[in-house]
């Protein structure tokens, strides 16, 4: 009973101080406040997330890197005092980007210039309101809300091809191709990678989608998505297809640092600079969000017993998890060339997302197997989206293997 | 809710009326992203959601790259399009053309008295709904649009693509 | 495949080419990728024409780290340009010293003791990895990765600068060897310590090979791409790993025989294909080589001095006559040209760089390529620019 | 003045935007934008009578715009694709030139 109330309190903690503040205000003002209230938790709680990702970031490939990221930056006016292992990072950094020059190239197109920074972060932002954050936690419930989270997403490339295209440079202005390139490739699987989960679920609304996931086998085997074959090779292409929407390693073609310099951002500096950053960031905690949401049961905890835990905590930590596997893959993998992520696009993750959106058209028809059945549903799923799978991996590798060396003969 | 109709009327024709007046491609292009976005605004005023964001998706994440590609492929990127005195009298003769259907369009709107429905509250059409509608009574239309989509596809990369038979592609 | 087999080559028209019978001539984008580019391994520049993506003339640029180091050696005694040599190719001081006082001690006629010939090869084995794992490191940098191949490879690195400083007193520039021996003679711990690090150096290779060297991607990236014929070679006068991936056997180690190599059993790698991959997997090998050479150097190191007692240091002064050295550095054949009149200053010093020389055929490897692949090549190629600008 | 008369004028103004765009442009892509204009000016008139219309819930005009913007995107893909093929053969996009069938 103890728990049940903590929970009950917990979960509806944000709700209650927001109408407590709104019962407060003047009525003529009170849905203006009501929606205010709301951005500022979003901007607040994921401005907070994105200060420190970055820290996450250098600190975690530092630890792979043998080194140990940055850990110096302590109090500014305690001198000899703690150095709090480099956590006012982010403020540092903060500071500095405010306060660096801004430079505009003369040739610019200076208001397209100014603008791509502004509309890729409020595009970024954008994608926040759809987001199941809580059991009741969601900004707009919308009907069409994966739609929605799209369709916001998808002007970020826009932006990105302002960038580079303003900013007058040649390296800028391959990468504005290679941006537009990329993004017309993998709109198309991350789309498609996603409609299993529409098809299943029966529904577009992002709370719905989590309401689908919500139960457990024997109180400790919860139905997520992730946990059938479809849902769990739809992991897989999603998290792919995000990887390259949002422009991270090994898809980070437009800012290739070894060859375009900084691609789009060669020109930019200072609070542009960061602001691109900022988008950046929170274009990858979106789509860790989405992911979240749609394939790891959203806000639902794993076990039965953990419901105690509020929800919006689970839904943070998931999404932390999303963020620390999206800087392990940044710190491992290669890059690809544009040739060969065009290819890898329409050749692999086309097909295999047709497939897959088959194979979950098949799990939803066979819905009905129990007993023995269920174990053939389970391998034929498995089968439908493994061959494929395989067989256009090797044509996708064809030729290619680690080879043996001879050594000379003397 | 009137005054929000037209603040939205007045983007979506700015935007066009300057993008289609402008010399550089690239600007146009833009800009007519911004009237695109103006016609999604006023779909979500109108109350079609789905079609507001279908909008958003299909014309500024598929069409404005597209538009975008195509200039950047064929240069147009920086050169101005060159004044000529033919291109002149074609515009005067567009804008007679287009002022004239306009005047027409206009008196006829203007003159017509239209039976409003009363309510002012838009009605409410879940996506549930709208997916029933489509595949059933449209569901033929459905299948038509899905076919005339895959073959405009394939056409438009045979199109695209300058392999010929006599010249090997060099490029690896 | 032999020298014979050269006969029949016929070097090609020029590799621009291609670029006249571009039918996009016109259209093309010129690119300048460097001096500031944070991918061309120094203040080096490419100016690149691309067609959309892919490299139809690719022209190198050098010169801007011109130092004027062979007049600066010609106005100088012997003795006193050797500490120069060690800022021709900076990751590899040991060795440039080696071929430096090779080619003295070819002039003036000097022995070496047993002990000295010993550790030049252990000190130019050592700089071998070093200089190998960088470029692996930097290699797969420009590739793409955020640092994590190159730290590795960075702090092998590391260990061996140590073991440098701790004897030389510098990490980078040596400035060790003399005409006629070594400057100092290691400690037993220093010995110990070098050779506990070579015992684990096959450990660091592996976790390396398990890493990266079966990586979908570096395969992709890496096979097929930048390939160098082996006949175009030989006419350019590439050395080093760049050559032997094309699948010509030329090791100076073995062609010479200089300093003690004889004495050690080891083999020389040879590519088949001459892409980046073949490159890439030639600098592994060769480490793994070294290692071997290594492992026997520290158990037969005799004991005896580091320096000829009859070596003259001062008023060092060789017989008229000229003389040519030349040692497999880790880039290729590294050669110093002497010719003395019997003053204290050379009259004329030459310097081979194996960097300038493997660095003429870039355009031929680069074209058809895209320009995210001239810079793995670039990056394959391995050189300082240092050694090429002098 | 009805908001309905209001969107209709919005939707003929946009359409004879396009059509001048149309007319009076040389260049291939202007004039592929235009139609594109013309296109959402005849969508902007569905939604319109959608909304205010006799008979609301029947959700036809909603479906017909998906339909015109499916189209629009297939027309966009082809028209593209043909001005790419313009510019290969005659080097620019002007349409005035464009008058051989075969070159």
């Amino acid at each position: 009973m103890i728990i049940a109330a903590i929970d009950s309190y917990l979960e509806v903690a944000p709700l209650a101080w927001r109408d407590a503040v709104v019962q407060w205000c003047p009525e003529p003002t009170q849905w203006l406040v009501h929606h205010l209230i709301t951005i500022v938790a979003i901007l607040a709680v994921f401005g907070t997330l994105f200060a420190f990702t970055p820290l996450a970031e250098r600190k975690l490939l530092g630890r792979l890197q043998n080194r140990l990221g940055p850990n110096r930056s302590g109090l500014p006016w305690w001198q000899n005092g703690p150095k709090l292992w480099g956590l006012t990072q982010p403020f540092a950094d903060a500071v500095k980007a405010l306060t660096k020059e801004d430079i505009v190239p003369a040739a610019a197109d200076k208001l397209l210039h100014f603008l791509a920074p502004v509309l890729i972060v409020a595009f970024s932002l954008l994608t926040f309101a759809v987001l199941p954050f809580g059991r009741h936690l969601v900004p707009v419930g919308l009907d069409a809300a994966l739609l929605y989270f799209f369709a916001a997403g998808s002007a970020t490339e826009l932006a990105i091809f302002m960038a580079g295209w303003a900013s007058r440079n040649k390296y800028s202005l391959l990468a504005a191709m290679r941006a537009l390139a990329q993004v017309i490739s993998y709109e198309l699987p991350l789309i498609l990678s996603v409609v299993p989960i529409v098809l299943i679920a029966g529904t577009l609304s992002l709370q719905d989608i989590v309401l689908a996931q919500g139960f457990w086998t024997f109180g400790f085997l919860p139905h997520w998505f992730v946990f059938t074959p479809w849902g769990f090779a739809g992991f897989l292409l999603f998290l792919v297809s995000a990887l390259a929407e949002s422009n991270r390693s090994p898809f980070d073609l437009p800012e290739a640092e070894s060859e375009l310099i900084a691609g789009h951002l060669t020109e930019y500096s200072g609070f542009k600079y960061a602001l691109f950053f900022m988008a950046e960031y929170f274009g990858l905690t979106a789509l860790s969000g989405l992911g979240v949401t749609l394939f790891l049961g959203g806000w639902q905890a794993p076990c039965a017993f953990l419901q105690f835990i509020p929800s919006w905590l689970w839904f943070m930590g998931k999404v932390i998890g999303m963020l620390l596997l999206f800087i392990w893959i940044r710190g491992t993998l290669l890059r690809l060339r544009i040739d060969q992520l065009t290819r890898l696009a329409w050749q692999f993750m086309v097909p295999l997302t047709l497939i897959n959106l088959g194979n979950a058209a098949f799990w939803s028809l066979t819905a009905g197997w129990t007993g023995p059945l269920q174990l053939v549903r389970w391998g034929v799923s498995l089968a439908i989206i493994v061959i494929p799978f395989v067989l256009l991996g090797r044509r996708l590798s064809a030729g290619r293997h680690p080879r043996t060396y001879r050594y000379a003969a003397s | 809710m009137t005054f929000a109709l037209i603040i939205i009327s007045a983007l979506i024709l700015g935007c066009a009326a300057v993008a289609m007046a402008l010399r550089n491609l690239i600007h146009s292009a833009l800009l007519l992203i911004g009237s695109w976005a103006g016609v999604a605004a006023f779909y979500l005023w109108a109350g079609a959601e789905f079609v507001a964001f279908a909008q958003i998706l299909i014309y500024i994440g598929a069409i404005s790259m597209v538009v975008l590609f195509a200039v950047l492929l064929t240069r147009q990127g920086d050169a101005p399009e060159p004044v000529e005195f033919p291109s002149l009298s074609r515009f005067v003769t567009g804008l007679i053309a287009g002022g004239g259907v306009a005047g027409v369009l206009i008196g006829a709107i203007l003159g017509m008295p239209f039976d409003v429905r009363t309510a002012q509250s838009a009605p409410a059409l879940s996506v549930k709904e709208l997916g029933a509608q489509l595949m059933g009574p449209h569901a033929v239309s459905l299948l038509v649009i899905g076919l005339l989509l895959t073959v405009a596809l394939l056409g438009a990369v045979l199109l695209a693509s300058d392999r010929r038979p006599d010249q090997p592609e060099d490029t690896p | 495949m032999s020298v014979s087999d050269l006969s029949s080559f016929t070097p090609s028209s020029g590799p621009t080419v291609r670029a006249v019978k571009d039918p996009f001539h016109g259209d093309l984008l010129e690119v300048s990728m460097g001096p500031q580019h944070p991918s061309t391994h120094g203040v080096f520049r490419m100016v690149v024409t691309l067609d959309g993506e892919v490299v139809v003339k690719l022209k190198p640029v050098f010169g801007y780290l011109h130092r004027n180091h062979e007049k600066i050696a010609e106005n100088t005694t012997y003795l006193g340009s050797m500490p120069y040599t060690d800022r021709l190719d900076y990751l590899c001081s040991m060795t440039t010293n080696w071929a430096y006082a090779l080619a003295v001690e070819k002039l003036a006629g000097q022995a070496v003791p047993d002990r000295a010939q010993y550790l030049r090869v252990i000190l130019a084995e050592m700089t071998r990895l070093v200089n190998h794992s960088c470029l692996v490191g930097f290699l797969f940098n420009d590739l793409g990765t955020s640092f994590t191949p190159l730290l590795y490879a960075f702090r092998e690195r590391e260990k061996i600068l140590d073991l440098f400083e701790a004897l030389s007193g510098s990490r980078m520039m040596c400035n060790f060897q003399r005409f006629g021996g070594c400057r100092v003679d290691p400690t037993p711990e220093w010995l110990a310590a070098a050779s506990r690090l070579v015992d684990n150096y096959p450990r660091f290779l592996d976790e390396y090979e398990t890493m990266l060297t079966a990586n979908e991607i570096m395969l992709a990236r890496t096979q097929g791409i930048g390939i160098l014929d082996a006949k175009l070679a030989v006419n350019a006068g590439i050395t080093g790993p760049c050559l032997r991936a094309s699948g010509y056997n030329y090791d100076l180690r073995k062609v010479d025989g200089y300093g003690f190599y004889p004495r050690f059993d080891f083999k020389v790698p040879l590519g088949a294909h001459g892409d980046t991959y073949d490159r890439y997997m030639m600098r592994i090998l060769e480490m793994r080589e070294s290692v071997k050479i290594l492992q026997q150097a520290f158990r037969d190191l005799p004991g005896g001095p580091v320096m000829d007692p009859k070596a003259k240091i001062r008023g060092f002064r060789p017989k008229a006559g000229e003389a040519y050295g030349r040692i497999e550095s880790p880039k290729g054949e590294l050669g110093f040209y002497l010719i003395s009149d019997g003053t204290p200053n050379p009259y004329r010093y030459r310097v081979r760089p194996p960097s300038l020389i493997n660095l003429t055929l870039l355009e031929e490897m680069c074209l058809g390529h895209t320009i995210a692949d001239s810079v793995v090549i670039l990056g394959s190629v391995d050189i300082v620019l240092g050694e090429v600008d002098r | 003045m009805s908001p309905l008369q209001i969107c209709l004028l919005l939707s003929s103004l946009l359409f004879c935007i396009g059509l001048v765009g149309v007319l009076s442009r040389g260049s291939a892509i202007l004039v592929l934008l235009g139609v594109e204009l013309m296109l959402n000016a005849a969508n902007i008139n569905f939604i319109a009578f959608w909304r205010y219309g006799p008979n609301p819930d029947a959700g036809t005009g909603i479906v017909f715009v998906l339909f015109s913007i499916a189209a629009a995107a297939a027309e966009a893909a082809v028209g593209f694709a043909l001005v790419i093929a313009v510019y290969r053969h005659q080097r620019n996009i002007r349409l005035q030139e464009a008058n051989r069938l075969k070159g």
